[in-house]
């Protein structure tokens, strides 16, 4: 690797000593970025100035903070390696993430290191610099203070940081005629006003699944999309582990308008149009026992909700009824009123405090800005972390109003639409790179701290708002503090905030339950229930959700859960409503609604309701970078703000053109081969009580598998707990260097993730059944892939793991066809990019594979190796839980047990021994180390699913 | 008929064909050059600070650790900051013209650049932290660094270098107090004292010694 | 000229040599193609099309070499498609050659005698173009020699139980076996014509190449012992050779590749390509160099039986592959036959059964035997059918097989059929030259020929 | 003595026959150090000369042992002691596998030596002979067969010599010079 020159130190006055961060660059780390196996060149050293101190080379530190979506926070540990964030880990001690994350936060260091970022001051897209714009905005002060503030506008998403919110209400107070205004396009809108209506007050609802053994999901997403969806994926799986105590499993019922993982996971699903859920919502509380007039047809056979109501009624305290963000207030009331009457509130479900700062209409805000911009009331704007040029409903026709705004001021990380078309842009700090703090879906509060001095000079929100305000404090880290000195004050505040920035949460800061009392809200007249309108769905996009994550493109080739697909959006529809139309998969639509067009490739998705479209946000990008533009089709150029969520009356027109899009899964069906199993809880109790069975398949061995007399590795995966979210896939990319191929690479077939997700549909289109299939690599004890090996590339080591050595491999590809599971990934290509920033990301422990490589799951070795070094320095045996592979500490459900089954009593181990133990393609004798405990169905005796 | 060819001419022919033949052996030596590590071996290796081993350590005394302080605890031996070094030569020698690069560090944030001396190809994971632990001296590998006046390398670094001591630990050895004695030499009984402290350091066998895992990753 | 060889009767019955030669007419008239006679038309016409090609395939495997394997259309799970389909029918195309060159001595087959000289140079062309092919299919091409044995700093050795590194071995062995052997056979005629050569650059190449032979009976004895050992190791190579490669497929565990039947059912393949690539190239060949009284029509007629016996074995091949995937009940197997007939290249199933089947029948027929052109036609679809045998028995096994989830389909991209065109074009120059600058026919063994038949005739 | 000036004398023949009576004529005659000369291998001639058994079919027995052996060896060898590595739990000493590349080496070894052997027992490559300088020499590769009695023969005489070839009924004879 050639020399790199140093960067000058940053400026990091009043910054502790223990946060202080280096950028100079040393070999050791350097070491692995070179692009892994070409010839060496000469290399210098250069060496610190001053060595930071706990900053020894080629360790990595962690640092806790947390990462947001939406405004809600999620606690992390980051790793720091030489002064460079290099992978995210789920922070322990944090209730929303209990150790675990979402593909967003894995994603969150290739934003940080991304190439595309805004990295300078713009005026009118001119380069331009932060001591001119806060001349700027100084100079504006004056007209604004002179007007108590009228005329002056600011624009957030959702707010939960206090230090945000304290530091707007103090300028609200100083100029009372200022606006704020909150807009976030994936908001809580519903629920706030779900809560308003039950209860007259705003609350904040709160799950414990850990206590509910019936659930119902009404258009609710607990696993993968709401606040606090890490936490509830592991509270639902934590209460279903029937492998060990199979009499308390739960159930599942779910109702849902567009597919989502919560409904594939579901014991019990049925796919309806939107506006239908209200229907059953009201037929089901009828049921329940609250005086509501009972729709006179219900789209939902009488015997699925007889049994789901007998559920609900005979867990009383032990049920729970969710509702979905897009669903309408009045079904939340219903929800909250019926958990009341199960007996749920306090149990299983507990209203706090809202976590948002303001919780405000949101869109009724957005609609108030628009209206005053269109009235040329607004003479200053200011767009903190937003992109409302491209993420507001069509309708209210912001980028049209903005051109009235005489000063307009975009913070935000990317040159994004609204940058371009603001007089000011100012690049942001990356979350990793600023002081801040959020709160997560319970209320509790993490302190953000910076990993990183802001790479492209990017500023806070806070630090804008210090600007505006004219406050005499200005520097990020200080007005966090500050105000968190004025919440916890004390003595002993040093210790405090020491504390909470070490473990990541303020201590006690979630919020307590607070005590409510339902009522019946006044319920809209119902929707025609023979309507047989074309309905649209909006969603956010699993993996670029609104748009802020468009270009990063980890979550681009990403495979969507359910449909595989990657790079691009498409128009969701069954394959039934398909068929009507003479559609296929990639045919293109015009999809006409309330007069606005847009064109779009269709995805025939089995289990979509039919007659209805889910349109997901986040592509149709004009701006943002380089790969945010040009993919996909804009949901939000159809979105109103008379219906945000859903709404009938689409038309789809086919356009006879054809749109390639690139799904890294071709074939959707098992064909009846014993792969992804699931079993009824009435079998896995008999098979538990039965004890191991003999496989039928007979083992004969011409040959033993050689002994791993030190450390034996394996690995168990549980089907059940598996939700099919995809953390793991890339966990692990950002821990292995895994490159990113395109997507005219993935349409031929050529994607590295080394762990994938099978996803496969059983039975109709209509109610197919889904199962999720984490696939690594199996590490045979007989390999194939070895044999056929000229090289000596693919062999196995003393403690059986399949290796693969990269610096030896010649690329026949031979053990790529020669394995069944085909969990080989071959560089077709030079996919590593040699690009500076990128290089940064990478871990420094994983050789950077060349072109012509094989490269597969290496059942993360370099955290084997460093658990091994690390032990034989104190003389004593890897412990049990030390060595935790990157898709297992992502892994929300603990899906994924890893460790070493020469040990007794390690969890891998006991998870082997269950008599459900089975492992892929058992007849091939390949003796797998990772296994596989199958799914588990536990439907309600009464309702026997096709 | 004649001869197709004069008895000069075959001379010749056999001419060409040694000649050729030389020029094969030639260039196969020559690709052997080219392909060599950057840094070639035992010789010594300019450096902008003409930094002397054998002056610190063999006249002076230090220990290794004093500079390459992490070499017990990281993967990687450490590279002494500059304030290290200006711990003594902030008293010492100051007005030295050789020594000006120290101070130009601070003074005008000029970095200096070391020429490397060891280094591995990017797929290969040494851990010095490791070896120190398992009885591995740092002349084994490095040579009499007291004895350097410029440094320079003294091990191939190539694979098959580093089998040899993973196939036969035994061979080099020694106990852990005398790893950073630079004048340890091995004791006439090597392989049984070698083969004792295998055993009590717990040195893994040959076989997961030359696992590829243990240096590739 | 088809009509003209009917009325001489039943190909059968015809001689191996035709009119009446002399040692030295037949000497004359072998050698002269070499160095009096001037430049065909088709000749030079051939030789700037297939120079052509050669072109293309020296810019595709540069821009190979530059990009990677990515600029195929190979991918996860059809990772080997175009490039090794070439490698197998291009070393089955080399054993014709070797067969009729060392089986047919062993055998003492005196039809063998006009032929095996340019077949041999078709057995050594294709196995180069053969041999090119694992290399460039290659990910990191330029470290191929870590399949070779050799000292090295990283005190490695390939892994034996590879059928690849098994492949070299033979692949190797084959290729500078064939060329001894080939060579050999060479030197009278080299000696030949370096004694006739006129012009001095000519008698110094052809003087340097034949060694210094000097038609010494000594000479003579040591050359047929060595020539029949030569044959007698050839001939068993050549059939260990199809049946290695056909275990680069065999040990993998591939539904489609994992049969015991591969090696025979291999062999058998590459006779009938390769029989039929001689005739492709014998036809055009005699009527170009007016050889017809040399390579007559009985050489084709009994070129034709051995293709249709070797055919018949592939059939039965065929027949044997569909029993057991029915028989064995397995259901990976089962699933690998329904998918080559009915899946999504089926298309490539039914044109091997017409190539190599169904068209195959016409060859009992003595009209369609006696025909050069008809016979020309049927080799033309069976090179073609037994390339798309090849092609089925690697890519249409690879996209479907375990996994569903991990199934794919493969699309060939313009650098997989630059590459084969290429080597086409590539083989046909070196063919060309080959016509050009050497005998085609061994005059030595012709001149034996001549004294024998008139031996039988006195 | 005239032996410096000439190497030796050749009889050129019309027909195979023909040289093979004038062989055996020659050779009774107590010739030893002669030559015979065909544009094919004559049956029966090698006979008439007496050429012994060659040693080629032996090199090539030998290197094909080599050849076998030697692989074998180096496959045991590096699989078993030099580097033993688990691959796919096959054992290190895998013998089946080992069998392909033993036979093809083999064969290679046995090829080589045969070619080799070949080479050798004929003495080429020799580019410069004097038989070479006789005249119309080159139609022993086209249509002629000759019989060379060389004058390091001791019963060599230049005219005696001479009047025998004469009595064989040669289209020709004439000196060869060195």
């Amino acid at each position: 690797m050639s020399p790199r020159q140093p960067r000058r130190e940053f400026d990091f006055s009043g910054v502790p000593e223990r946060s202080r961060r280096e950028f100079l660059k040393l070999m050791g780390a350097s070491i692995a970025l070179a692009s892994g196996c070409s010839r060496e060149l000469p290399e210098r050293i250069v060496p610190y100035e001053d060595m930071p101190e706990q900053l020894a080379a080629t360790k990595s530190l962690y640092f806790a903070t947390a990462l947001s979506l939406d405004g809600y926070g999620s606690g992390v540990l980051v790793e720091s390696a030489m002064g460079r964030p290099i992978k995210v880990e789920g922070n322990p001690n944090h209730p929303a993430s209990l150790g675990a994350t979402d593909v967003f936060s894995q994603a969150a260091v290739l934003t940080l290191w991304d190439p595309d970022r805004s990295q300078t001051v713009l005026r009118q897209g001119v380069l331009s610099t932060w001591d001119a714009f806060r001349a700027a905005l100084t100079a504006r002060r004056s007209r604004f203070a002179s007007q108590g503030g009228a005329g002056l506008h600011i624009l957030t998403g959702s707010v939960t940081s206090p230090t945000l919110a304290a530091q707007l209400h103090r300028l609200l107070d100083k100029y009372p005629e200022a606006r704020w205004h909150q807009y976030q396009p994936i908001n809580r809108d519903n629920v706030y006003a779900g809560t308003r209506l039950a209860f007259g007050e705003t609350r904040e609802p709160r799950y414990d699944f850990t206590r509910a053994r019936t659930v119902l999901s009404l258009d609710a997403d607990f696993l993968r999309s709401m606040p606090g969806h890490v936490r509830y994926a592991r509270d639902f799986n934590g209460a279903r582990r029937p492998g060990e105590t199979p009499s308390a499993n739960n159930r599942l019922y779910a109702i849902e308008s567009s597919p989502t993982l919560t409904g594939a996971k579901a014991d019990h699903c049925r796919r309806l149009r939107a506006s239908q859920i209200d229907r059953v919502a009201r037929a089901l509380a009828q049921r329940l026992g609250i005086a509501v007039e009972s729709p006179t047809s219900v789209p939902i056979e009488a015997g699925w909700l007889d049994a789901c109501a007998f559920d609900l009624l005979t867990r009383h305290g032990e049920s729970l009824i969710l509702v979905g963000e897009r669903q309408p207030a009045h079904v939340h009331a219903l929800a909250h009123l019926a958990n009341e009457r199960l007996g749920n509130v306090g149990t299983t479900v507990q209203y706090t405090n809202p976590v948002l700062a303001e919780p405000i209409d949101q869109l009724d805000s957005l609609r108030q800005l628009s209206a005053a911009m269109a009235a040329g009331e607004v003479q200053e704007l200011l767009i903190l972390g937003v992109n409302p040029l491209y993420a507001t409903p069509a309708d209210l026709e912001f980028a049209r109003h903005l051109q009235r705004v005489p000063f307009s001021v975009h913070l935000g990380l990317y040159r994004d639409e609204t940058a371009m078309r603001s007089l000011w842009h100012i690049p942001a700090a990356h979350e990793l790179e600023a002081w801040s703090d959020t709160r997560a879906y319970d209320g509790s509060a993490t302190i953000q701290q910076p990993l990183i001095a802001p790479l492209y000079g990017g500023r806070s929100p806070h630090e804008v708002l210090a600007v505006l305000a004219g406050e005499f404090e200005q520097d990020g880290h200080a007005i966090v503090r500050a105000l968190w000195q004025g919440e916890l004050g004390g003595d002993d505040f040093e210790h405090t905030w020491k504390t909470s920035l070490h473990n990541g949460v303020v201590p006690d800061s979630a919020f307590t339950a607070e005590q409510v009392t339902a009522r019946l809200p006044a319920l809209p007249p119902l929707r025609d229930a023979d309507s047989s309108e074309l309905e649209i769905v909006f969603s956010p996009d699993p993996h670029v959700h609104d748009g802020v994550y468009t270009n990063n493109a980890w979550l681009r080739e990403l495979p969507k859960p359910l449909t595989e697909l990657t790079w691009d959006n498409a128009v969701l529809m069954s394959p039934e409503s398909g068929r009507r139309r003479g559609l296929a998969n990639e045919d293109v639509v015009e999809i006409e609604y309330r007069g606005r067009r847009v064109r779009a490739p269709v995805w025939l998705l089995p289990g979509h309701p039919d007659e209805s479209l889910t349109l997901q946000f986040g592509y149709g990008r004009t701006a943002g970078g380089r790969i945010a533009p040009g993919a996909g089709f804009n949901a939000y150029a159809l979105q109103t703000s008379a219906a945000p969520s859903f709404d009938g009356g689409a038309r789809v027109h086919p356009l006879g053109t054809r749109y390639p899009l690139a799904s890294a899964q071709m074939h959707n069906r098992m064909e009846g081969r014993d792969l992804a199993r699931m079993l009824p809880l009435s079998a896995v109790i008999q098979r538990t009580a039965q004890g191991a069975q003999p496989s039928k398949h007979e083992r004969k061995l011409l040959y033993p598998p050689f002994a791993s007399p030190t450390y034996a590795w394996g690995m168990s995966i549980n089907l059940d707990a598996c939700i099919g979210c995809k953390a793991c896939t890339i966990a692990c990319q950002a821990e292995n260097n895994i490159p990113v191929v395109g997507k005219d690479q993935v349409q031929r077939g050529r994607e590295m993730h080394w762990i994938r997700v099978d996803r496969y549909f059983e039975g109709s289109d209509a109610h197919p059944r889904v199962h999720f299939q984490p696939v690594p690599c199996m590490h045979c004890e007989r390999a194939p892939c070895e044999v056929v090996c000229p090289v000596e590339a693919s062999v196995h080591d003393s403690e059986g793991l399949n290796v693969q050595v990269y610096n030896r491999c010649v690329g026949t590809r031979f053990c790529s066809n020669n394995c069944p599971y085909k969990v080989r990934r071959f560089n077709f290509l030079q996919y590593s990019q040699d690009v500076p920033s990128l290089n940064a990301q990478r871990n420094p422990d994983v050789t950077v594979r060349m072109r012509g490589v094989m490269e597969k799951c290496s059942y993360c070795l370099q955290r084997i190796a460093a658990a091994k070094i690390a032990s034989e320095k104190e003389g004593r045996r890897i412990r049990d839980g030390e060595v935790v592979t990157a898709c297992q500490a992502a892994c929300p459900t603990e899906a994924i047990v890893f460790g070493d089954l020469n040990d007794p009593a390690s969890r891998v181990r006991i998870a082997k021994t269950s008599p459900l133990d089975y492992v892929l393609l058992e007849e091939l004798n390949t003796l797998p180390r990772t296994s596989y405990l199958p799914a588990v169905e536990n439907p309600h005796p009464d309702l026997q699913e096709t | 008929m004649a001869q197709v060819f004069h008895p000069r001419q075959l001379l010749l022919l056999k001419g060409i064909a040694l000649g050729a033949l030389l020029a094969a052996i030639a260039a196969a030596f020559l690709y052997r050059v080219a392909t060599q590590a950057p840094v070639a071996r035992n010789v010594p290796v300019e450096q902008p600070i003409p930094f002397s081993h054998k002056h610190h350590v063999g006249d002076d005394g230090l220990d290794c650790r004093y500079c390459h302080s992490s070499v017990e605890t990281s993967a990687f031996a450490g590279i002494p900051s500059m304030a290290t070094c200006r711990t003594c030569h902030s008293q010492l020698f100051t007005d030295a013209p050789i020594l000006a690069p120290l101070f130009d560090t601070r003074s005008q944030r000029a970095p200096v650049y070391w020429n490397r001396i060891h280094q591995l190809p990017d797929f290969v994971y040494f851990n010095h932290s490791i070896h120190v632990a398992k009885g591995v001296g740092c002349s084994t590998c490095h040579g009499r660094v007291d004895e350097m006046p410029l440094t320079w390398r003294v091990a191939s670094l190539e694979m098959q270098w580093c089998l040899g001591c993973h196939r036969a630990p035994e061979r080099y050895v020694r106990p852990r107090n005398r790893v950073f004695d630079m004048s340890w030499q091995p004791p006439a009984n090597q392989l049984e004292l070698g083969r004792r402290l295998v055993a009590a350091y717990h040195i893994r066998g040959t076989r997961a010694l030359t696992d590829c895992s243990t240096c590739h990753r | 000229m088809a009509g003209q060889e009917q009325v001489l009767g039943a190909p059968s019955s015809q001689p191996v040599l035709r009119g009446s030669y002399t040692y030295a007419s037949i000497t004359d008239k072998i050698a002269d193609t070499v160095l009096e006679r001037p430049t065909h038309w088709a000749w030079a016409v051939g030789f700037a099309v297939s120079a052509s090609l050669t072109v293309l395939f020296i810019v595709a495997m540069s821009y190979l070499f530059a990009k990677g394997v990515g600029i195929w259309g190979i991918d996860q799970p059809v990772s080997w498609a175009f490039a090794l389909t070439n490698f197998v029918w291009w070393v089955g195309i080399g054993h014709a050659g070797t067969f009729i060159s060392a089986f047919l001595l062993l055998l003492r087959q005196r039809w063998r005698t006009s032929i095996n000289r340019f077949a041999e140079a078709m057995t050594i062309f294709a196995v180069a173009m053969a041999g090119l092919m694992p290399i460039l299919h290659l990910g990191r091409p330029w470290f191929f020699y870590w399949l070779i044995p050799y000292p090295n700093k990283m005190n490695l050795w390939p892994q034996w139980r590879s059928p690849l590194v098994w492949d070299i071995f033979s692949i190797g062995t084959y290729i500078i076996v064939s060329i001894l052997f080939w060579y050999m056979g060479l030197i009278p005629d080299l000696a030949t014509l370096r004694d006739r050569a006129a012009q001095r650059w000519k008698q110094v190449g052809y003087a340097l190449l034949a060694l210094g032979w000097r038609n010494d009976a000594r000479h003579w004895a040591r050359f047929e012992i060595a020539y029949l050992l030569m044959a007698g190791l050839a001939t068993p190579l050549v059939i260990s050779v199809h049946s290695v490669v056909s275990l680069d497929f065999a040990i993998g565990n591939t539904p489609g590749w994992h049969s015991t039947i591969f090696p025979p059912y291999f062999v058998a393949g590459a006779l009938y390509s390769g029989f039929a690539m001689a005739l492709t190239i014998a036809i055009p060949l005699r009527a170009t160099f007016g050889l017809q009284d040399f390579i007559t029509a009985r050489h084709l007629a009994v070129m034709a039986k051995v293709m249709l016996a070797c055919g018949l074995l592939v059939t039965y091949s065929y027949l044997v592959e569909s029993f057991m995937a029915f028989y064995s009940a397995d259901r990976y197997e089962s699933f690998m036959l329904l998918n080559r007939m009915t899946g999504p290249y089926a298309w490539i199933y039914w044109t091997v059964i017409f190539c190599n089947v169904i068209v195959l029948q016409t060859l009992w027929f003595e009209r369609v035997r006696g025909s050069p052109w008809m016979l020309f036609a049927v080799a033309i679809l069976i090179n073609v059918g037994m390339w798309l045998e090849r092609f089925m028995i690697i890519v249409v096994s690879l996209h479907r097989d375990f996994m569903p989830s991990a199934w794919g389909m493969f699309y060939p991209t313009f650098w997989d059929i630059a590459i084969l065109a290429g080597s086409l074009g590539a083989f046909a120059l070196l063919f060309l030259l080959f016509v050009r600058f050497l005998p085609v026919i061994s005059m030595s063994e012709m001149r034996k020929l001549v004294k024998e038949r008139r031996e039988s005739s006195s | 003595m005239t032996q410096s000036a000439q190497y030796g004398l050749l009889a050129e023949f019309r027909s195979a026959e023909h040289l093979v009576d004038a062989v055996k004529r020659t050779r009774a005659e107590g010739y030893r150090d002669i030559a015979a000369y065909s544009p094919f291998p004559v049956d029966g001639l090698s006979d008439a000369l007496g050429i012994k058994r060659t040693c080629v079919p032996f090199v090539t027995l030998m290197g094909g042992l080599i050849g076998g052996a030697g692989t074998y060896f180096m496959l045991w060898y590096s699989s078993v002691i030099d580097y033993p590595i688990d691959s796919g739990a096959r054992p290190l000493h895998s013998w089946p596998a080992f069998v392909p590349p033993t036979f093809e080496l083999a064969v290679l070894g046995a090829a080589l030596a045969a070619f080799f052997a070949f080479l050798f027992a004929s003495g080429l490559p020799r580019l410069h002979h004097p038989i070479f300088n006789a005249r119309d020499f080159d139609l022993a590769s086209r249509n002629r067969f000759f019989l060379c009695i060389e004058c390091s023969d001791p019963h060599f005489d230049e005219s005696r010599t001479h009047d025998f070839l004469r009595s064989l009924d040669p289209m020709r004879l004439v000196p060869v010079p060195w």
